[in-house]
């Protein structure tokens, strides 16, 4: 069974890894032949995340032995077959969007497809590394094919700028995570000694509670924050995603960026006694993340960035799950551990599904209109019935909204947090349910106003009124993963036994709880039918044959001029909350002088630049620059220069030396 | 076998100074790396190398076998690179270029072999003049100032190492040592050697072989005669002087350990590697032009090195490891930055961008080159460069690994920077296009040795490991 | 007594070195130079040894001969103006060359001798000299007199090797003689290419290439 | 737990008959108060009864910028409100389902609500309703929390996790936290009048639809999802009503009794809603949210009197 388990891995990890190969020898058809790979691919890993998560228990492969070291190791674990799910499905979902997204016309296509299927295998080995150098191969083969697909726009100043960006992001994390690893590594670190230390094993007790312990985790922390977009680390996250391509930005936002989030939950599930500041750090960096995500989401008028800064906010969630989990399992409450994980893993698989699909109807409407601005789009519900209806579920599912999936793991987390009100300082849960509650709120003006903007009344500009619904290709991955959404928000049940697996491990407890007992997962089922069923029944009652007469303009109280360009933006939409978060967000704006009785036509602009990136990072690093350029003096061209520093080298050496 | 691998180069040279026919000299040179490469790699697996008599002038000890390969192995590589080069140069004579060229591999190979100091010394200085004809072949103003840069400070360099050689054999001699003072003999007698005298040599031998290395503050001829040769010999000095001056100066660093005095030795090697990073980092900051770029690359590296051999422990079997992996990365860079710069026709910003539309082979490979030197799996160097900062973490000290760390991320944002901006973008409509295409010939070899990097990366036959760490205990004074 | 006298004088010459402001006779003073450090081992009494007369004897040929002979080709040739030119004047440079000397002392005292040893100067005298060397190199901008400085530094190395000679004359010889020969040789070489490419030899033509 | 027991099935009937029946009532409670106080007789108590099945049997007229949103709005609000109302108490007894963490279920319903009327606003592309969603979203940023931190003080006083659970509080649990109490209520009595659009949040009655939250939302809306609209409104002021008035509600252990007393405390509650409509103005816009605020403000601080 296990031997079972390992070769449907690399099977899967082969077979997406080298997906876009055909391509590079067919004329035609290349993607095509992808989707099929990458969905073969799928299945594999499908069947053995399922025989792990169905308790075959985890399965272990020594590779080939790193050069001068420990040999590398892959092993499937439940944690990482359920990390395994979302990796398998969303590429595989990206690969046919984008045989119809990402044709043989555009330049580098093969190029694209070749590193697509990479970045996915590199993927699937990640989920399953149970050893640094494994880890730290996958994680940085994802991250530079991953960087290749950001820059398949290349000729484009802004993709350069947003690829240096996520590039540099993601390398220095990289680097922290050396630090990181190399502190584990040997007596006193957290991994132990055995195996040169690199290898995935639960540290001994007490070891977390060391300073080293602590700067071990703050190091991971930081280098997984990086790459899963933890506020201020966010920074690279929405220029890459906008600049990619969108089945790119599917997987970037729906599996990348988790795989942060899976090296914070394996550093958590090896240690047995984390102390409790790191649960708290954990739910305060969430709770930052999250509001200051959905916050900045609100003011951006370009859908896939907007899209990006939900990933942070998201992320939080996750990690707010995540902190009380860990909280619980510092603190010795076993249900409220369970909880957390639970919640946070669940949020982790559903964010894949609902952000992919929100990312991939992001790609239809770019594909269908040419524009990502939002003051450009609108009306696209008419033509674009089937976008509009997936995008409505995905939208649906990322604000938590009941019967979808979102809900479910998003009530998991609010459950820990209740939990944790009889436990934990009471801070963190109110902290936890605060947040919870206010993201909850402001995702859902988000995407009112996304929705709204984007599908409904009627098209701001020429090209959105020229928008057609995209191919079948484009349509089917949409379809598929609403469809997940759905059925997850409808049947949490299913997935609960492969979840509280999952959560167990994670938690460190042996026997798995059931997690559809404690949670009540079935009740929700229960309800979500009536609810789906009622609703139904009272649009049918509403519009009945006969009970209405269509063809009307819309009753504007008045106002006859039937101008699009008059309807409520996207911009106005968000104005209150944004001004009264200007504190927060500090919008740059320019608003028209108007002097004159009778002012000519005039213009308003606003943009809300990202605080890290655009108001720190890049400042920062450009006066580091500048003022580093002061010293290219010391390598000015003259010998007699050189020649000093030669005389004062030994001289101070041999100062040195004899001091 | 010794004499050979020594003789047999150095008799091309000759033949290549002598023979008129630029074709003939231009085959030679593929045809002397892999005969010296096969020679090498038979004499290594008939096991010739372990000990092969105390008491020899020359004889290759693992320390000396493993640099050797790795100098073999780019010089193969760069040796068939050189006639698609030379090819495009056809305005140039190449007779004192082959000749210099085939030259620095008899003498690198006597370097690599000797037993020595003094024997040692003689290789690097001859190998410093062969190779200062290669600086100078483009015969403009930009190369002579490199070429005349590089002998000044390479030969006060060269002058301090032998001072520092002669103090080195005072101190034997103050331990009752007598000629010939074999390496072996001043480490077996290490604990009798003067340690003032060995510490004062030392410290020349440092600052004179590290100016042939190319630690800061003694790199400085660094970019200069980098950025005006041509790229393959920006990648035989890079990868092969380098190595040479880096081996030179483990040899006193052995004796150094062998005599108890490795504690003060790393310190000074720790402290010269880190500069060289700092240095390295603060000059590629906007670094417009990518030869320079690369140049201070080869300082970091150098840095990166002596960190290792500073840190000590297993940081030295990693940096030893590095050797090879800079080498054959540097020389993917150099190559195909120079085939960029013949695309162009310059080599700086902002005339060279979207080099992966004009070069699509060297471009690639001149961006998976600058992942690979900056620590990116699967290359090689991530191995190294991952081992090294995890030995440094764990000792000396926190701080050492964290700068260490911290100014590889440095280095990184430095040079992604520039290379980004050369490599992706489209390339300005205003430059004229030079009618140099890539080919198989300008692209095979570099695709060879990123190939050897990424295979290093992931696996390493055993005998080869079992070398290295036999080399690194020689380095730590345990013969 | 006699060497103490002999580096006393070599001493001098540095020093004098230090403040020569024509080419020609910083050349001369360096040949003074060479040929004072050639006859040395005779001085030290290791006449006896066939291959030290040996090298007395090519030292003296090399230094008193054989290099300013190419170096007054090379100026006859060039006919530009005779000054050194100086970076930062002569006193400044002299007081430069009596802090290297002062420093060569106090490290020379680190660095014992073999015990019975009369060569007392010679480890200060000789770091004197190298630091001479590299402060001709540093402070000269003339690519000429920086080759002659770099012939002081190299007396520099060679002065100390004199008190390996007897024991190990192959590592001295072998060095020296190839350092000398070789590297002002091809040295001589550049400078021809360089007279020929920018009608001078002042360095200052030489930092085109910089950041 | 939703125990199917044969003796809580009159219960569950009557509770979802309450549910179902009861809610057009309330807005003609206020409505006739209103006029009461103002010395008018008002329209009839029933009236809303009356308004809803005219428009049941009305053509509606809708809009050709609309999508099918634009009708399925009403009707999601109308089943989310009506399977929220199953989990809330009506006073004495538990809900006819009740399970640990409904009382989330519960707030997300009605944000599912509020997400439906604000699309079903957004589809007529109308710069008057999108600013009514604009409003509708940007108030409940603050009510959302406030409605959480009022369920985290309860459930730490109660120490149970389910609305039933936590609405009955015993008497000893009432007396000890009778201050964190009176500020929970308050604090959920400004979300009340916020959720419901009453004034000082919003004027059901004003003219000017520039001024106007929730009904701006429905101006497009007619016939039956109008009618859907509307009870869904007045299904909102009920079960949220419910909620604020289960804690004070006494337990007589008779079932008559206690359902009397449910429906006299709703009463109460309207005609409370239609004073304050009568005594006070209306806020202007920007200081909503500052209301909102002290409503926050009142729940979080009672949950660290319970700490305290």
């Amino acid at each position: 069974m296990l031997v079972a388990v390992m070769a449907l891995l690399v099977c899967c990890a082969l077979l997406t890894a080298l997906s876009g190969i055909p391509g590079l020898y067919l004329r035609a058809g290349g993607g095509r032949a992808a989707a099929w790979l990458m969905g073969a691919g799928a299945l594999a890993g499908l069947a053995a995340a399922a025989l792990v998560l169905a308790g075959a228990g985890p399965a272990a492969q020594v590779l080939s032995h790193t050069p001068l070291g420990s040999p590398g190791y892959l092993r499937l674990d439940p944690i990482g077959a359920f990390f395994l799910v979302p990796v398998a499905v969303l590429p595989a979902c990206g690969a046919v969007f984008g045989v119809g997204y990402w044709g043989e016309g555009h330049e580098g296509a093969r190029t694209l497809r070749l590193l697509y299927g990479l970045t996915t295998g590199f993927l699937v080995v990640l989920v399953a590394a149970a050893h640094a150098l494994t880890f730290l191969l996958a994680w940085e083969g994802m991250a530079v094919a991953g960087f290749v697909l950001v820059m398949a726009e290349d000729r484009d100043p802004a993709t350069r700028r947003a690829g240096w960006v996520y590039l540099a992001a993601t390398h220095t994390g990289t680097l922290c995570l050396f630090a990181a690893f190399g502190l584990a590594a040997g007596p006193g670190g957290l991994f132990g000694a055995g195996a040169g230390g690199f290898l995935f094993t639960p540290a001994a007790p007490g070891l977390a509670a060391t300073s080293r312990g602590a700067l071990t985790f703050l190091l991971f922390l930081v280098g997984f924050g990086f790459k899963a977009g933890i506020f201020p680390l966010h920074f690279w996250l929405p220029p890459a995603h906008g600049a990619a391509p969108s089945h790119v930005s599917s997987i970037m936002s729906g599996v990348v960026i988790k795989m942060g989030i899976l090296g914070l939950v394996r550093l958590v599930a090896l240690v047995p006694d984390p102390p409790l500041w790191w649960g708290a750090l954990l739910v305060v960096l969430g709770a930052l993340s999250g509001l200051l995500g959905v916050a900045f989401a609100l003011a951006q008028h370009d859908l896939k960035r907007l899209l990006a800064y939900h990933s942070i906010e998201n992320i939080g969630i996750i990690l707010l799950g995540l902190g009380l989990g860990t909280l619980g399992k510092a603190s010795g409450h076993p249900v409220l551990a369970l909880l957390g994980f639970a919640g946070a893993l669940l949020h982790v698989l559903n964010h894949s599904l609902f952000k992919g699909l929100l990312f991939l109807g992001a790609g239809s409407v770019v594909h269908a209109t040419g524009s990502r601005d939002l003051e450009r789009l609108g009306g696209l519900g008419h033509t674009m019935p089937f976008t509009a209806a997936a995008f409505l579920a995905g939208s649906w599912a990322i604000c938590g909204l009941p019967p979808l999936n979102g809900f479910v793991s998003e009530w998991l987390i609010y459950l820990a947090a209740f939990q944790g009100l009889a436990f934990l300082h009471p801070g963190w849960s109110v902290l936890a349910l605060a947040a919870l509650a206010m993201i909850g709120a402001l995702a859902a003006a988000c995407f009112a106003k996304v929705y709204g903007v984007v599908f409904q009344g009627r098209a701001r500009s020429p090209e959105a009124a020229r928008a057609a619904e995209v191919s079948l290709a484009m349509r089917a991955p949409m379809g598929v993963l609403a469809c997940a959404c759905i059925g997850l928000g409808a049947a949490p049940l299913l997935v609960a036994p492969a979840l509280a697996r999952a959560a167990a491990a994670l938690a460190g407890t042996s026997e798995p709880l059931a997690l559809g007992g404690i949670a009540h997962l079935w009740v929700l089922s229960a309800l979500a039918l009536p609810l789906a069923a009622l609703a139904v029944l009272l649009w049918a009652w509403s519009r009945r044959r006969g009970a209405h007469t269509t063809g009307q303009p819309t009753w504007d109280c008045g106002y006859a001029a039937d101008c699009p360009r008059a309807q409520y933006t996207a911009s106005s939409f968000a104005d209150s909350l944004v001004g009264s978060l200007r504190y927060v967000l500090w919008p740059r704006e320019r608003r028209p002088k108007l002097r004159a009785l009778f002012p000519g036509p005039r213009g308003y602009r606003s943009h809300v630049p990202d605080p890290v990136l655009e108001r720190a990072a890049e400042p920062g690093f450009d006066l580091a620059a500048r003022g580093l350029g002061v010293l290219r003096f010391l390598q000015g061209g003259h010998l007699a220069l050189y020649l000093l520093y030669i005389l004062v080298t030994l001289v101070v050496l041999f100062l040195w030396m004899v001091a | 076998m010794a004499w050979f691998l020594i003789a047999f180069p150095l008799l091309a040279a000759v033949l290549a100074f002598a023979k008129a026919s630029g074709r003939f000299r231009v085959r030679l040179l593929p045809v002397t790396g892999a005969l010296h490469l096969a020679a090498l790699v038979l004499a290594l697996v008939l096991g010739r190398y372990a000990q092969s008599g105390v008491e020899a002038w020359l004889g290759l000890d693992p320390l000396g076998s493993w640099g050797l390969l790795v100098i073999s192995v780019l010089f193969c590589i760069c040796a068939c690179y050189a006639p698609a080069y030379l090819a495009l140069r056809p305005e140039r004579d190449n007779r004192v270029f082959t000749a210099s060229f085939l030259a620095f591999l008899g003498l690198a190979s006597l370097l690599a072999m000797a037993h020595h100091p003094g024997l040692v010394w003689v290789a690097m200085e001859t190998t410093t003049l062969a190779t200062a004809p290669l600086i100078y072949f483009n015969h403009n103003r930009r190369s002579i100032e490199a070429t005349w840069k590089y002998l000044i400070i390479g030969s006060v360099g060269i002058a301090l190492a032998l001072l520092g050689t002669l103090f080195l054999a005072y101190a034997a001699k103050l331990g009752g040592l007598e000629e010939p003072l074999f390496f072996t003999r001043l480490m077996e007698r290490g604990a009798s050697l003067s340690r003032p005298w060995l510490r004062a040599g030392f410290v020349l031998a440092l600052v004179g072989y590290g100016t042939k290395m190319g630690l800061a503050p003694l790199h400085t001829w660094k970019p200069d005669a980098y950025g005006e040769s041509p790229g393959v010999i920006g990648a035989l000095l890079a990868g092969g002087v380098t190595t040479c001056a880096f081996l030179a100066l483990l040899r006193i660093f052995a004796v150094m350990a062998a005599a108890g005095e490795l504690a003060f030795a790393r310190k000074l090697m720790l402290g010269m590697g880190l500069l060289s990073m700092l240095w390295a980092a603060v000059f590629m900051v906007r670094q417009l032009d990518i030869r320079r770029l690369l140049a201070y690359s080869s300082v970091e590296h150098m840095g990166i090195l002596a960190f290792g051999i500073g840190v000590g422990g297993r940081a030295v079997v990693f940096a030893l490891f590095h050797l090879a992996a800079n080498a054959l990365v540097k020389g993917v860079l150099f190559m195909s930055a120079g085939n960029i710069n013949r695309s162009y026709a310059s080599k700086r910003l902002p005339y060279v961008t979207g080099a992966i539309r004009r070069t699509p082979v060297s471009g690639w490979l001149f961006f998976l080159g600058f992942l690979a030197i900056t620590g990116t799996p699967p290359f090689a160097p991530f191995i190294s460069e991952f081992n090294i900062a995890a030995a440094a973490l764990a000792r000396p000290s926190l701080w050492a690994g964290a700068a260490f760390l911290v100014l590889l991320a440095g280095i990184f944002l430095a040079m992604g920077d520039t290379v980004v901006q050369v490599v992706f973008g489209t390339p300005p409509a205003d430059r004229v296009r030079t009618p140099y295409r890539d080919t198989l010939a300008t692209t095979a070899p570099l695709l060879v040795a990123l190939g050897l990097a990424v295979t290093l990366g992931l696996w390493l036959p055993a005998p080869v490991g079992a070398m290295i760490h036999s080399a690194a205990n020689l380095v730590e004074g345990q013969p | 007594m006699l060497t103490d006298l002999l580096i006393a004088l070599i001493v001098l010459t540095n020093f004098a070195m230090a403040v020569t402001s024509r080419i020609n006779k910083a050349i001369q003073t360096a040949v003074v130079q060479g040929v004072l450090l050639g006859l040395l081992p005779l001085a030290m009494g290791l006449g006896r040894h066939p291959h030290i007369l040996l090298m007395v004897a090519s030292t003296v040929a090399v230094k008193g001969w054989l290099i300013p002979h190419l170096f007054r080709r090379a100026t006859r040739r060039l006919k530009t103006p005779r000054e050194v030119s100086p970076i930062g004047g002569f006193t400044a440079s002299l007081v430069m060359c009596a802090v290297g000397t002062g420093l060569a002392v106090l490290l020379a005292g680190n660095l014992p001798l073999a015990p019975g040893s009369r060569l007392t100067l010679f480890v200060p005298a000789s770091l004197s000299t190298l630091l001479t060397g590299f402060i001709l190199l540093i402070f000269r901008r003339k690519a000429l007199t920086q080759v002659v400085g770099y012939l002081v530094l190299e007396n520099g190395v060679y002065l100390f090797g004199l008190m390996l000679v007897e024991e190990m004359p192959l590592l001295v010889e072998a060095g020296i003689l190839l350092d000398l020969f070789v590297g002002i040789f091809i040295m001589g070489i550049v400078i021809n290419h360089i007279t020929a490419a920018f009608d001078s030899m002042d360095t200052r033509h030489l930092a085109e290439l910089k950041d | 737990m939703c125990e199917p027991a044969l003796a809580r099935i009159p219960q569950v009937l009557v509770h979802v008959l309450t549910a179902l029946l009861l809610p057009p009532l309330l807005p003609g409670l206020i409505n006739k108060v209103k006029a009461l106080v103002a010395g008018r007789q008002g329209p009839p108590v029933l009236q809303l009864y009356y308004d809803l099945a005219k428009l049941a049997r009305k053509q509606a007229v809708i809009s050709r910028a609309t999508t099918w949103v634009f009708l399925a709005g009403p009707a999601a609000v109308a089943a989310a409100a009506l399977v929220a109302s199953l989990l809330v108490p009506f006073g004495h007894a538990p809900a006819p389902v009740h399970f640990e963490g409904d009382m989330i279920l519960f707030a997300y319903l009605f944000g599912l609500a509020r997400f439906a009327t604000v699309l079903a606003a957004l589809d007529t592309g109308s710069s008057f309703e999108g600013m009514g969603a604009a409003r509708e979203v940007t108030f409940s940023v603050l009510a959302e929390p406030a409605l959480f931190l009022g369920f985290a003080a309860l459930a730490k006083v109660s120490g149970s996790l389910s609305l039933s659970g936590m609405l009955a509080l015993g008497g000893p649990s009432l007396f000890r936290a009778t201050g964190p109490l009176i500020l929970v209520l308050a604090g959920w009595i400004t979300v009340y009048l916020a959720e419901n659009a009453r004034i000082p949040v919003d004027d059901p009655n004003t003219h000017l639809e520039l001024t106007m939250i929730h009904e701006v939302m429905v101006l497009d809306h007619s016939g039956r999802p109008l009618a859907l609209a509307l009870y869904g409104a007045s299904l909102k002021l009920l079960v949220l009503g419910a909620l604020i008035v289960g804690p004070l509600l006494p337990r007589t252990g008779r079932p008559w009794a206690d359902w009397a007393a449910f429906y006299g405390a709703m009463a109460l509650l309207a005609a409370g809603v239609g004073v304050v409509e009568c005594i006070t103005a209306r806020l202007r816009l920007n200081r909503v949210p500052q209301f909102l605020v002290a409503g926050l403000l009142a729940t979080a601080f009672a949950f660290f009197l319970l700490q305290a």
